[in-house]
């Protein structure tokens, strides 16, 4: 055997930074893009803001990558949360309904805001009071969240109800100088989460408690409270991806509305290098996956192949990043091609 | 009996408990539900859950998880049925499928130890792979009709009262029995429960981690495929949408019924009772039968939540002299 | 060495290298390990022992060297290859599966017929055999991590005794147990030894190398420094060729030197206790002295120590501070009240193993500060810089992750965090569990320091000599109930001995 | 009274809700104890659902079935217990029809068709379309498909030049019209939309004016469902035509089963609820 180490040590620098392969995924994905379709990258302005694929990429991604951060945190404490997409339907469903009844909409806002924050209260109660999987206990919220939704509807008698509102239409797709609304408001929460998990000592505590909870317990962490803090910053952020979504079409369906945006969430976090065993949170990572996933998901539309090949195209493309991530299969790949010469 | 009192049987015996607290409750309140029928559509109609809930039994002891089941239901679902359609026998379907699932989850499992991917994302990069091969198979609903099937679903025991044990329900007692079996008196088993207790230590203790992973989603792939033949013979037809979600429902039996996600404890019969949980949640939804959508939504997560509650209520109080 | 000699050898390991990112664990390495031998493997912390040890037995690759069983060129890819080729192994981190049963553990990919059918009958049979083997007597369904460290520690040694074995390796089997366990085991490795199996003992205990080896290699920073006959070696010269320096004047620093209990009392227990846990005790701490907890395995040292701290809540009695407060409520309580404590078992309840050196040994120090008021990075890593000097922590830097660490650099990373937090009162339960000679005597006489510096200090430990040599005052456990207090001239082996043992029966 | 059981297959969409709704709204005016049942869109929750009406004895079973196949075995036993079925919304693929009364429904391919035939006249037989299709695989974006194929397919002038899966959402046809627009640089030469329903439809406008273009103008759009927010596009000029698929069609359903329990006749296999074209004005 020999030693690899020293014959590739002057990629080490580049090959170990955890950034490069994520954003080496996206940059392939976008250079097929191009190939496949040619004003792929044009961007104009249009109706006051930019307007292009590459502007529909970032655009589109707000949400998961919404509630990817909220995920990266609870996945930091060794959980996750499968009950996102449900709080964005009970979001979407109180704004709905408080519009409807007349509220001022800045009220709405933070009414939707806080629904997020209460369901993540319940989902971090069950969790570090109870002391029930995570898995399982988001799964309650995950299968009556929806119901809530269309019960919050049928209230005041709408089925799938549609409502006007400036304000919040403004947040999720309107412009301000050219730059689609909610790419601000994204970078403001990103932000406020960055600054609280880093600036504050919080961070530390999550990944403390996501690597050794008992540990970290002796240590003096708080570790229940964390876990709640937790999920009740993951509500908050899939409440804010529920405003975001339900805004988009102002109308509220609590069936459809951000289905499946946890798997996606999960994803995106995961090719952002976090890891569901728990203890490391990267909040940046974590964006550029939620782009990688959202790129992918617009290149298949754009593609023009039948809808039926989009699973596949997600599967293997998502394999293949992960392939690309694993530094298992990266250093098996470096033997053959370096170590036997 | 001090062996039966051993304190890691608790939780099994808190489902069981559950089970039929709420069985019989639901008798109380409706008339025909405390019937072997109900029991008999209980097994039949979850016995697919089940089925792909015992190998994901065996995949979350080993601390991994499963996500690919709902899809292996219905890509095998398919197959099957496009291939009845081209005149094969759904005999040898059947094998081809068992072997195809063993060898797909032996695939997943050798990513996640050779790569060093987790879990959870190689069977959802799975899951995706094998809804998408569905829609490649056929994007409509095809038929099964083979007088094999019919021969199969003719096969039906009948129970005490009008309930009957159908084809499903005994193949799915059967698998369970191996998966008994296996996952308490073989070697692999006892593996099973190392590597999901302590990956570490069972490497060091000389457990094969990368054999012992592969096996068990190779099981795992094995038991969804069973779980697709028995879904496409139970309607006797393959539908390229036909389980989705159901990796949720199997995991969730799994939980219920006692064994943890982070492996390592838990037990294979736990996973039959947390199964007939969630059927029994549903049927008594649907006797009750005048809720709307939405409160049917709320009310299984209600009486999931209650559940779960319960359980954990009897597992404590049983279990007074832990710290 | 003639090559007559290399002929006879079971083990030959030449030139061994392997290299984690950043460090060169071994260099090079050459031994030889012969049947009817104990060979111990002595050095610094994170000298290369236990590496040296995974290499030989399949669980690391490793980039350079050979090795030869019985003649015969090896390469175990997994630990099982080289169970099977007849190398058992007791590995420094206790590696049992905690949540299976005793007799799963010991049985554990030894037993199983035709398709790896298991009989649990005869396994259990196989595992009380193991047992009874080291004379111990546990309930063979409760699940092993129910067990303290020390018990674990037996049952993996148990674990490893197999009969068809031809070479034995103990990875610090003692660090936790006492005496009384320590001579079970060595009776059977004396047997062991007479039966022709080579043996590797890995310890920083002097007197067990001295007592059982017959011969001793010395590794210092990845390099064989020496291989001799243990008679031909002194005691002077086996440390200092271990450390590199003399220690002597160390080790006399506090030898014999105890203090009058005339502090404060800073914490005062009365009664405290807890069903089936502990029997209610009493006992003060005094500021700027230090006590000791001694007592048999299982004796509840470890529960009056976590009684205290409040990581186990008691159903009866007081806990008061100086000054009338109360304490012992939970953790984070007793950490603002200044009381820190060092777990025994550094891997579950020590250490966040994926945080790094910085981070673990802050976290004490932050939880106490708040979420709220984070300590500045340069603060962080001068804290953590200090600590590395102060205990000499075996790393290139602070931000290696702590799981990279040897055991006992470990090990100094939990005594480092506690002191981070520039505690009032410390409890230090087994606190030099696998640290080296050098630390060893560095640790105790900062302990010492802190003491005069007006702290008050809880030891428990295994070691009565630990005890004897370090405490002002001495509390004796016996079957999980405080049954007395020694003082001054009255700590010595012996009475501490006769205490434990019971004059009343 | 009687008692019926009512399998539902979910409640995607605007009409889906709707059409339960009403079933459960309506069923007291018709001496009706109904019991329901939503399946969430998996054919094995309607199996069990069937299967418990069974069991609890109920006078008579109404099913909206996920999917044609699989209905054998259940169908049989319910015939066993002597308790007549009718299917409401899509068909069952069985080949003994007397396993169930009567179907009584509209007819998917049929909207397909309507749609695609309003098309062909409104654009005079030439027309490049866009299409949003239903999930994948499920009955009504099948059969939409289908039907609107078969028509257009008569038009050598007329094709489909990108089609893509909205899920039946709102969110999934603005999704999907988005990348639409840019893959053909702003519908360049494209003459309809179509969607499988109507809430993909209102996604596509809501993504075309975002876009600076003029729904209903610039682009023929032509969908299926006919629900209350369509009408209003149209109202707007947004929308051009919605093919109606009622929802209120209890007044349809419950007077044939309550009338057959009454006195058992053979009734015709298909009762078909008519599907009205609507068209902006
Ligand atoms: N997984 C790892 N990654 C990186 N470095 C490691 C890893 N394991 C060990 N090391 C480093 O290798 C060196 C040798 O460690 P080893 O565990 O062999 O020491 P040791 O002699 O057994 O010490 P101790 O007496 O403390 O047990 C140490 O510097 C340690 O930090
Ligand atoms: N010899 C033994 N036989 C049976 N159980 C034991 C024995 N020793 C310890 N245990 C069990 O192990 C658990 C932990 O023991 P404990 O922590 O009290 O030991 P300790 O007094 O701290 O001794 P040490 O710290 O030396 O291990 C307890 O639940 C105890 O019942
Ligand atoms: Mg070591
Ligand atoms: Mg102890």
């Amino acid at each position: 055997m020999t030693d690899t180490n020293a014959k590739t040590g002057r990629f080490h620098g580049l090959l170990q930074s955890r950034a490069i392969w994520p954003l080496l995924a996206l940059a392939l994905i976008l250079i097929v893009d191009g190939i496949i379709s040619p004003n792929f990258y044009d961007i104009r302005i249009v109706e006051g803001r930019l307007f292009g694929n590459l502007i529909d990429i970032f655009y589109r991604a707000v949400p998961t990558a919404m509630v990817a951060l909220g995920m990266a945190i609870v996945i930091g404490t060794k959980g996750i949360d499968l009950s996102v997409g449900s709080i964005a339907a009970i979001s979407g469903a109180i704004i709905a309904w408080r519009i409807q009844a007349g509220d001022p909409h800045g009220v709405v806002l933070f009414y939707a805001v806080g629904a997020g924050a209460i369901c993540g209260m319940w989902n971090g109660g069950l969790v570090a009071i109870l002391g029930i999987q995570p898995i399982i206990a988001t799964l309650i919220l995950m299968v009556s969240g929806r119901g809530i939704g269309m019960l919050i509807n049928l209230f005041y008698g709408g089925t799938n109800p549609s409502f006007q509102s400036d304000l919040l239409q403004g947040l999720s797709t309107g412009s301000i100088a050219y730059i689609p609304t909610r790419l601000i408001v994204f970078a403001v929460l990103f932000v406020v989460v960055w600054l609280v998990l880093r600036r504050t000592a919080l961070g530390l505590f999550v990944e403390a408690t996501g690597g050794n909870a008992a540990a970290s317990n002796l240590a003096g962490v708080n570790a229940k409270l964390i876990i709640f803090v937790a999920y009740v910053i993951c509500g908050i952020m899939a409440g804010w991806a529920g405003v975001i979504l339900t805004a988009d079409t102002h109308t509220s369906d609590p069936v459809s509305v951000a289905l499946y945006i946890e798997l996606d969430a999960i994803l995106a976090v995961v090719i952002g290098g976090g890891s569901l065993a728990g203890g490391r949170i990267y909040l940046g990572m974590t964006v550029i996956g939620a782009l990688v996933i959202q790129a992918l998901t617009t290149s298949i539309l754009i593609s023009g192949l039948p809808p039926e090949y989009n699973l596949i195209i997600k599967a293997l493309v998502v394999l293949f990043v992960l392939v690309l991530q694993s530094e298992k299969a990266r250093r098996g790949l470096m033997t053959k091609l370096w170590g036997k010469a | 009996m001090s062996a039966l009192l051993n304190k890691k049987y608790l939780p099994f015996y808190a489902t069981v408990f559950v089970f039929i607290a709420i069985f019989l409750i639901g008798g109380a309140m409706y008339k025909n539900f405390l019937t072997t029928r109900v029991l008999g559509n209980i097994l039949a109609d979850n016995s697919f859950i089940i089925i792909a809930a015992i190998g994901a039994t065996f995949v979350i002891l080993s601390g991994g998880i499963d996500l690919s089941i709902g899809s292996m239901i219905g890509f095998v679902g398919v197959s099957m049925a496009v291939l009845d359609s081209m005149g094969w026998n759904p005999l040898a379907t059947a094998v081809l499928m068992l072997a195809f699932g063993f060898a797909f989850g032996a695939f997943q499992g050798w990513v996640i130890d050779g790569l060093d991917i987790q879990p959870f994302i190689i069977t959802l990069a799975g899951l995706f792979l094998l809804r998408g091969a569905c829609f490649m198979v056929t994007i409509n609903s095809v038929p099964i009709n083979h007088e094999w099937a019919d021969l199969y679903t003719d096969i039906k025991i009948r129970l005490p009262g009008k309930g009957l044990l159908r084809s499903s329900a005994i193949v799915m007692l059967v698998s369970l029995a191996i998966g008994i079996f296996v996952a308490h008196f073989t070697r692999f088993g006892t593996n099973v429960y190392a590597l999901g207790g302590d990956k570490e230590s069972a490497r060091l203790m000389g457990v094969n981690v990368r054999r012992t992973t592969v096996m068990v989603y190779a099981v795992a792939g094995l038991y969804s495929a069973l779980a697709g033949v028995v879904y496409a013979l139970y309607t006797k037809s393959g539908y390229p949408l036909a389980g989705s979600t159901l990796e949720l429902s199997a995991i969730a039996s799994v939980v219920l019924g006692g064994t943890l996600l982070t492996g390592g404890v838990g037990m294979v019969a736990g996973t039959l009772f947390g199964g007939m949980i969630l059927g029994l949640i549903s049927t008594l939804i649907i006797f009750n039968g005048s809720l709307n959508s939405a409160w049917i939504l709320i009310s299984s997560g209600i009486l999931l939540f209650a559940f779960i509650v319960l359980h954990r209520f009897l597992v404590g109080s049983f279990d007074h002299n832990r710290q | 060495m003639t090559s007559d000699e290399t002929q006879n050898a079971r083990v030959t390991m030449r030139g061994i290298r392997k290299a984690y990112p950043g460090v060169l664990a071994l260099d090079g390495v050459d031994v030889d390990i012969y049947p009817g031998e104990v060979h111990a493997l002595l050095g610094e912390n994170g000298a290369g022992k236990s590496t040296l040890i995974k290499v030989l037995t399949g669980a690391l690759p490793r980039d350079a060297g050979d090795i030869h069983l019985e003649g015969r060129a090896v390469h175990f890819a997994t630990t099982g290859d080289a169970q099977l080729a007849g190398i058992s192994t007791v590995y420094q981190e206790v590696n049992l599966i905690p949540a299976m049963s005793v007799a799963q553990n010991l049985t554990l990919q030894k037993t199983g017929g035709r398709f790896g059918v298991i009989s649990w009958r005869k396994a259990r049979i196989e595992a009380q055999e193991k047992l009874d083997r080291l004379g111990m007597k546990l309930d063979l369904e409760r699940a092993v991590g129910s067990y303290s460290v020390a018990i674990q520690q037996l049952v993996a040694i148990a674990r490893a005794l197999d009969e068809d074995t031809r070479v034995l390796v103990l990875d610090e089997p003692t660090a936790s147990l006492d005496a009384t366990e320590t001579a079970a085991l060595f009776d059977v490795v004396r047997a062991l030894k007479d039966k022709g199996i080579a043996i590797v003992f890995i310890t920083h205990f002097l007197d067990q190398v001295y007592e059982i080896s017959d011969r001793i290699t010395v590794l210092r920073n990845g390099q064989r420094v020496a291989t001799n006959m243990a008679a031909d070696v002194p005691r002077q010269e086996l440390i200092s060729m271990m450390i590199g320096r003399e220690l002597g004047e160390v080790e006399q620093a506090f030898a014999g030197r105890r203090r009058d209990s005339d502090g404060d009392i800073v914490l005062s227990a009365k009664g405290v206790g807890k069903k089936r846990v502990l029997d209610p005790f009493t006992l003060d701490l005094r500021a700027g002295e230090a006590v000791g907890l001694s007592g048999l395995l299982g004796s509840g040292r470890t529960e009056l120590v976590k009684l205290l701290y409040g990581a186990i809540r008691s159903d009866e009695g007081t806990l008061e501070m100086k000054g009338g407060g109360i304490a012992g409520t939970n953790p984070r309580a007793s950490l603002d009240a200044g009381i820190v404590l060092c777990p025994e078992d550094r891997k579950s309840e020590g250490l966040v193993g994926e945080l790094s050196i910085r981070e673990n040994i802050i976290l004490s120090m932050q939880a106490k500060q708040g979420w709220l008021a984070k300590v500045s990075r340069a603060d962080q890593d001068r804290i953590a810089q200090e600590m590395i000097t102060a205990l000499a922590i075996a790393t290139p830097d602070a931000e290696k992750q702590v799981r990279q660490l040897s055991g006992g650099n470990q090990q100094k990373v939990v005594l480092a965090r506690a002191l981070a937090c520039a505690p009032k009162i410390m409890l230090l339960d087994e606190p030099t569990r696998g640290i080296d000679v050098g630390a060893h005597a560095e640790i105790l006489a900062l302990i010492r320091k802190l003491c005069a510096e007006g702290l008050a200090l809880l030891v428990a430990s295994s070691e009565i000599d630990e005890v004897v040599a370090s405490s002002d005052r001495v509390a004796v456990l016996r079957d999980r109930r405080k049954i007395g207090e020694l003082a001054g001239d009255d700590i010595t082996r012996d009475n501490i001995v006769t205490m434990i043992a019971g004059e009343d029966d | 009274d009687v008692t019926i059981g009512f399998s539902q297959v979910g409640s995607e969409g605007d009409w889906r809700p709707a059409f339960s709704k009403n079933m459960q709204d309506e069923a007291a005016t018709y001496g009706v104890d109904l019991k329901f049942a939503n399946a969430q869109g998996k054919q094995e929750e309607q199996l069990r659902a069937v299967r418990a009406f069974v069991a609890q004895g109920v006078d008579a079973i109404i099913i909206a079935p996920v999917v044609v196949t699989g209905w054998e075995d259940v169908l049989e036993e319910a015939k066993d217990a002597e308790i007549p079925v009718f299917l409401v919304d899509r068909d069952v693929d069985v080949e003994d029809k007397s396993l169930y009364v009567s179907r009584i429904s509209a007819d998917f391919n049929l909207e397909g068709k309507i749609a695609g035939a309003w098309l062909a006249t409104e654009s005079l037989g030439s027309c490049k379309i866009v299409e949003m299709q239903g999930t994948t695989g499920s009955a009504p974006a099948i059969e939409r498909k289908g039907g609107f194929e078969a028509v257009i397919d008569q038009f050598p002038a007329m094709e489909i030049v990108a089609t893509q899966s909205g899920d039946f959402t709102t969110e999934g046809g603005k999704k999907v019209m988005e990348a639409f627009i840019k893959s053909t640089n702003n519908l360049d030469g494209i003459c309809a939309a179509f969607a499988h329903n109507d809430n993909m439809q209102l996604g596509a406008i809501q993504a075309m004016k975002e876009a600076g273009l003029k729904p209903g103008e610039d682009v023929l759009m032509v969908s299926v469902d006919y629900v209350p927010a369509i009408v209003d596009a149209m109202n707007a000029g947004e929308a051009n035509a919605s093919v109606e698929l009622r929802s209120a069609v209890a007044e349809f359903i419950y007077p044939v089963i309550t009338d057959y329990l009454d006195s058992p006749t053979d009734l015709p296999k298909w009762i078909v609820i008519p599907s009205d074209l609507h068209v902006a004005n």
